[in-house]
């Protein structure tokens, strides 16, 4: 079943370019949709349909002076945007995107890495991408940075024990923390989002707020903090942020595939396009959510967060174990 | 086993101890005396699971598990405490604070 | 022939990944207690940990490195840095005004038990230290630390919650904003 | 049949809890009618227990098991009846006679500040005697045993603001405190050898010689605690403190004869025992003897009465002993029926009076109370054995039985119960020359008075009525020479042994000897006290002793309490209080000093309370590696 560690470099080479040109043409999607959403055209200067437009934005960013305060502190202002664009990509190292496939003897597999802890993994690289917000908001030496890096820590913070307890119903009927374990058993009995639907709705609501995203689009609300803990940041660092957020999302939509709409199975075995098809659909949804809801303020959000989704996470996963162990 | 011995492992954590128990000491700032508690948690944690490797034995790393839930725990009340005497104006200096004395 | 070759190049390859994880666990524990700045004490206790999992994960307990990361670097140093900020910025000056008493027996008491542990780990060393090489495949995978928590200590895990359950408690008490007496 | 035995068991617990846990949000009246709808309950539980046991051929006795109630090792108890001849006469007697006396409390307590605590204790104590006789093995019986005993101590303690009163509880308890010891001591020796307490058939066979007669010995003074038995009987007279119909339910009645219901129970070990046994029949020939002749001087009509309980037991115990089981538990029958009427009709009279006991001021009653007079005279013609009152067909079965024996110490036993016969004639009509005939004295006139223009409230009346009734006809169930019904019935539990079943002719001419030594007692009786033809004996000496009871109280006081006080009072004088009350404030000066140099170490300084412990830590580390 193992793979030659060369197959393994060239495919983490390949796919990483994958997200990363997903995410280009991600800005793009949701720039157009909410044109269309709000009846403008969106972006369609840069080559045909605006299709150029990703690559004209990274010409700019690369461009521009990355100038940064004068009272910034220098070393963790500069690694706060790299640390968290790393994770981001790192973790979508653990979801499985197809079946596997043996070509001339050689054993690929599905994912990137494949570990017993695959899901444990992925909140552990999202927790660790936190401190990005948090420092860089902090090294920044601004009042709007500060407020909107805590209000990123406690809002992701809080989020993210609903998060890690909406999953745990899919963990009992999967009975494993391996991903391409729970696709496999979805593909041979039919998605969770069936049985764990409340899962699913408390793994989304989770889902929008660790990306902050509208409608929990607290950290950064323009109004309030000009543009949250990346107030200060200019250039490609503040590009890398950006990376960060959306290829969080993506992988965040990723992962809820996997462990809610049967991953890469689909009624034809045409693997990888489903996932992606699904992937795709599921962003579709947060586009369009933001399009469509207004902002909570932040009181509203902690209640919701601390006094909604936790309790009904906690029910659902301890009602899906009774039920379990009952059947 | 590949890499060093287990003793090797202990011998760290037993470096690791020190510096943290050193930085309770010697430290006023009852932040980072909170942090070298956790050094010095921690250090335990890493004597406890390369001992569970050296038994095969899973004690180890469950007691492991249930020191990091008691880290948890003691920064909850300990920051806790920290916000209640900020609130409260008072300094965070542990030499300051003995109130408690005899 | 060629399996004990690929072994210890593994066994290089290991050795070089135990060297950079202590050098960097003893390096941002020190830097921990040195930093002026907590919140860079708190940075540095980020480092220490994350050097501590890679251990964890050469010592094949792969399900308490993730829980490491995700309880500790996850939630419990988020929690210093939101309390940092929170405070605002506190400098000390950890070094000044010279050795007090209290630092030369802070020094002499630490570095006694640092010796002593060595000696006690040093004496036991050239023997009884020395471990075997295989584990079984499921050593540390969550299913089987799972197996031993919930099934071997049972209590040790719902005394731990208890714990836990009384911590949050008490954590919402002390930062509850009602000032009952003031 | 078991489920009669449950709900026998369980009702008066029912009645006794709904009492306690409704208080004071119930009237009076409710509480007296809760406790004796429950006792009767009971009896319909007995009644039904009994006749399902009737209709069952062959094997007689049913183990009932509620779940196991104490376990170690390998000796298990459980929560388990036993429903046998034995235990349902037991529970019959014990409700049904224990129903009729509830029911005489609701008049006699009649305006008491506390009903309704008397009606939760005596319903507890009818549970508490039915958890006796229904329990399957000895640890029961011991917890029923000392449940009894508890509720005797405070209904006896009832009236809890009369010195005496709480006095005479507190003996009655520490009395029976030692009888229950020794019998806790024989179940250790019987759990030690035969790892077993419960009443399976033949239990305790098989210990060695000397264990056997140990544990029939603990028995015997459990039983003779719990009866009242020399010389552990001083404690009953005293029990008289007590309400009236407490005397008559439980310290006439069902407790005292407890003792009886034991050894006939255990009867397996008394009889691989018999020189315990005949010591049983001893003792209770002496208490019969005694207790008649202290029964002479008594002027308390209830110390009478108690002494005359005394007397009677002592006949029991004398069958038991005898191994004329089925004998003893008959009597034990007629006397619950005519003890408890004597004391009801004497608590019809004190009634009358407005409380006062003593004889000598009541002569001439019996033309102001007539329904009163004849119910005693019924009583007491039963109590002395006069054909055809119950007493004559049980007590002289009984002295017939030692008459059976054949041995020179069956004939010391057939005389004193002759003996016994007559006292019990002249005491007992003494009492009655004293109180009922004649014209009423100055004191009488003064202070009698109606209840609703009778001789007391119909609850009271009718219970008396009935057991008159019973005094009457209870006898007539068996006549041991032509015919035995009563014994056939406790044939499987308690056979009477084959020396002491008499023959027809022992039978008659005992028969004969004690209604004779009956009649002679009386007219003794009615020569002193009614015609005054005959003077009281002039003994001083005699009289004096009698008066004092033999000097128990007094040979008691001097042996054990007298040198444990003096003891007591010598250490506190020569230890407390030099030692012990000079060293408090030693004690405490010392400590505030030491307190407050030590509270100098404590800085507040959470560093400085860091280091100590980091070197604490290290020298620990230290000792260790150097032990290594």
């Amino acid at each position: 079943m193992s793979e030659p560690w060369w197959i393994s470099i060239i495919k983490a080479v390949v796919i990483v370019n994958i997200v990363l040109g997903l995410f280009a043409y991600l800005t793009l999607i949701e720039r157009k949709v909410m044109g269309r959403m709000q009846l403008r055209y969106g972006p369609n200067r840069a080559g045909p349909y605006g299709l150029l437009q990703p690559i004209a934005d990274l010409v700019k960013l690369v461009r521009k002076e990355a100038f940064a305060p004068s009272s910034a502190i220098e070393l963790p202002y500069i690694l706060a945007p790299i640390v968290s664009a790393f994770t981001a990509i790192a973790a979508f190292a653990f979801i499985p995107w197809g079946p596997g496939w043996t070509v001339h003897g050689w054993r690929i597999n599905g994912e990137v890495a494949n570990v017993s802890i695959g899901l444990i993994a992925i909140f552990a690289l999202g927790s660790i991408g936190i401190y990005g917000f948090i420092v860089g908001g902090w090294a920044s030496e601004s009042k709007y940075s500060i407020l909107g890096s805590m209000r990123t820590c406690a809002q992701l913070v809080s989020y993210e024990v609903s998060l890690a307890l909406s999953v745990l119903g899919v963990v009992i009927l999967g009975r494993s923390l391996n991903l391409p374990e729970i696709v496999a058993r979805q593909g041979s009995w039919l998605p969770y989002a069936a049985p764990e639907f409340i899962g699913l709705v408390v793994f989304f609501f989770g889902g929008i707020a660790e990306t902050s995203r509208a409608p929990f689009d607290l950290p950064e609300a323009e109004q309030e903090l000009v543009a949250g803990y990346h107030t200060e940041y200019s250039g490609m660092r503040w590009g890398l942020f950006q990376m960060a957020e959306y290829i969080n999302l993506i992988t965040l939509s990723g992962l809820m595939v996997t462990l809610f709409f049967s991953g890469w199975h689909g009624p034809w075995d045409i693997g990888p396009i489903w996932f992606v098809l699904k992937t795709m659909a599921v962003l579709f949804v947060f586009i369009w959510l933001r399009t469509t809801l207004p902002r909570l303020r932040y009181d509203q959000l902690m209640r919701f967060g601390w006094k909604i989704l936790l309790p009904v996470a906690t029910v659902n996963a301890v009602v899906t174990a009774l039920l379990v162990v009952a059947f | 086993m590949l890499g060093p011995d287990v003793a090797w492992y202990v011998a760290v954590a037993a470096v690791l101890f020190g510096i943290g128990a050193l930085g309770v000491l010697i430290r006023r700032n009852t932040l980072v005396v909170l942090l070298s508690l956790e050094l010095m948690l921690n250090a335990g944690n890493l004597a406890l699971i390369a001992l569970s490797r050296h038994w095969h034995n899973g004690s180890g790393q469950i007691f492991a598990l249930a020191v990091m839930a008691v880290a948890a725990s003691e920064v909850c009340v300990g920051l806790g405490l920290v916000v209640a005497l900020n609130r409260r104006r008072l300094s965070l200096d542990v030499d300051t604070l003995s109130e408690l004395r005899g | 022939m060629s399996t004990l070759v690929a072994a210890s190049a593994g066994n290089v390859l290991v050795w070089i990944v135990w060297v950079v994880a202590v050098f960097s666990c003893l390096g941002s524990g020190i830097a921990v207690i040195t930093f002026s700045n907590p919140f860079y004490s708190a940075l540095a206790l980020i480092g220490n940990l994350g050097s501590l999992a890679v251990m964890y994960l050469l010592l094949s307990a792969e399900f308490v490195a993730a829980a490491q990361v995700l309880v500790y670097a996850g939630a419990v140093v988020v929690m210093f840095l939101f309390v940092i900020a929170y405070v605002g910025p506190r400098r000390e000056t950890p070094w000044s005004g010279g050795p007090s008493w209290q630092t030369v027996g802070a020094v002499g008491a630490a570095g006694a038990l640092l010796v002593e542990i060595v000696v006690a780990v040093g004496m036991q060393a050239n023997g009884s230290l020395h471990s075997d090489g295989r584990v079984g495949a499921a050593f540390g995978t969550p299913a089987w630390v799972g197996r031993v928590f919930l099934i071997d200590h049972l209590l040790a895990f719902e005394i731990t919650s208890v714990v836990l359950l009384i911590a949050a408690v008490g954590g919402v008490i002390l930062g509850s904003h009602t000032r009952r007496t003031a | 049949m078991t489920g009669g035995a449950w709900l026998c068991l369980l009702a008066p617990l029912g009645g006794t809890s709904l009492i306690t846990l409704c208080g004071t949000r119930i009237p009076r009246v409710a509480a007296a009618w809760i406790a004796t709808t429950s006792v009767f309950v009971a009896f319909g539980g007995a009644v039904w227990a009994f006749v399902s046991l009737r209709s069952q051929n062959g094997h007689r006795g049913e183990f009932t098991t509620a779940w196991t109630w104490l376990e170690s090792g390998n000796f298990h108890a459980g929560l388990q009846l036993f429903v046998d001849p034995l235990s349902t006469v037991m529970m019959l007697i014990v409700s049904g006679v224990g129903g009729l006396i509830v029911l005489y409390s609701i008049g006699y307590m009649d305006g008491d500040d506390e009903e309704r605590r008397y009606f939760a204790y005596i319903s507890f104590f009818v549970f508490s005697m039915l958890l006796l006789v229904e329990g399957g093995n000895l640890l029961l019986l011991l917890a029923g045993w000392g449940l009894v005993g508890l509720s005797s101590y405070l209904l006896i303690g009832f009236w809890h603001e009369r010195p005496s009163a709480v006095e005479a509880a507190k003996k009655a308890f520490v009395m029976n405190a030692f009888g229950d010891a020794t019998m806790a001591l024989a179940f250790f020796i019987l759990i030690a050898h035969t790892h077993s307490l419960s009443f399976v058939s033949g239990f305790g066979v098989g210990l060695s010689p000397t264990a056997v007669n140990l544990v029939a010995l603990g028995l015997l003074g459990g039983a003779a605690a719990k009866s009242a038995q020399i010389p552990l009987q001083t404690w009953l007279p005293d029990a008289m403190e007590g309400p009236t119909p407490v005397s008559a339910l439980i310290h006439a009645a069902t407790m005292v004869t407890a003792g009886v219901y034991l050894i006939a129970r255990t009867h397996f070990i008394f009889e691989q025992a018999r020189t315990v046994e005949l010591i049983a029949a001893g003792t209770g020939a002496l208490t019969l003897l005694v207790a008649g002749l202290i029964a002479l001087v008594q002027v308390d009509i209830k110390r009478v009465i108690a002494y005359s309980t005394m007397s009677q037991i002592g006949y029991m115990f004398l069958g038991a002993g005898v191994g004329a089981y089925s004998s003893g538990m008959f009597h034990l029958m007629t006397h619950a029926f005519f003890k408890a009427l004597l004391f009801m009709t004497a608590g019809l009279a004190i009634h009358a009076l407005a409380g006062e006991q003593d004889i000598r001021n009541m002569r001439g009653l019996g033309r102001l109370m007539p329904f009163t007079k004849w119910c005693f005279l019924a009583g007491a013609l039963a109590l002395v054995g006069i054909p055809p009152f119950s007493g004559f067909f049980s007590k002289d079965s009984i002295v017939a039985s030692t008459a059976a024996l054949g041995t020179w110490y069956g004939w010391i036993f057939w005389v004193c119960g002759i003996a016994g016969a007559f006292l019990t004639g002249l005491y007992t009509f003494r009492l009655w020359f004293l109180v009922f005939p004649g014209e009423p004295s100055p004191f009488v006139r003064e202070h009698h008075h109606k209840h609703h223009g009778r001789e007391g409230a119909w609850t009271m009346l009718v219970p008396v009525g009935v057991l008159a009734v019973l005094a009457t006809v209870g006898g007539w169930l068996q006549w041991s020479p032509q015919w035995h019904p009563f014994s056939d019935w406790l044939e499987p539990a308690a056979r009477t042994l084959a020396v002491a079943a008499p023959t027809n002719t022992q039978e008659y001419y005992t028969s004969v000897a004690t209604v004779l030594a009956g009649l002679a007692g009386i007219a003794v009786a009615w020569a002193i006290y009614s015609e005054r033809k005959l003077a009281i004996p002039a003994a001083p000496f005699w009289r004096r002793t009698l008066e004092h009871k033999f000097w128990f109280d007094e040979l008691y006081d001097a042996v054990f309490y007298k040198p444990t006080a003096a003891f007591a009072a010598a250490l506190r004088r020569e230890f407390e209080e030099p030692v012990v009350l000079q060293t408090g404030p030693d004690l405490g000066r010392t400590t505030l000093e030491t307190g407050g140099f030590v509270r100098r170490i404590q800085t507040g300084l959470l560093r400085t309370y860091v280091l100590f412990l980091a070197a604490g830590a290290a020298g620990v580390v230290l000792a260790f590696l150097i032990a290594k």
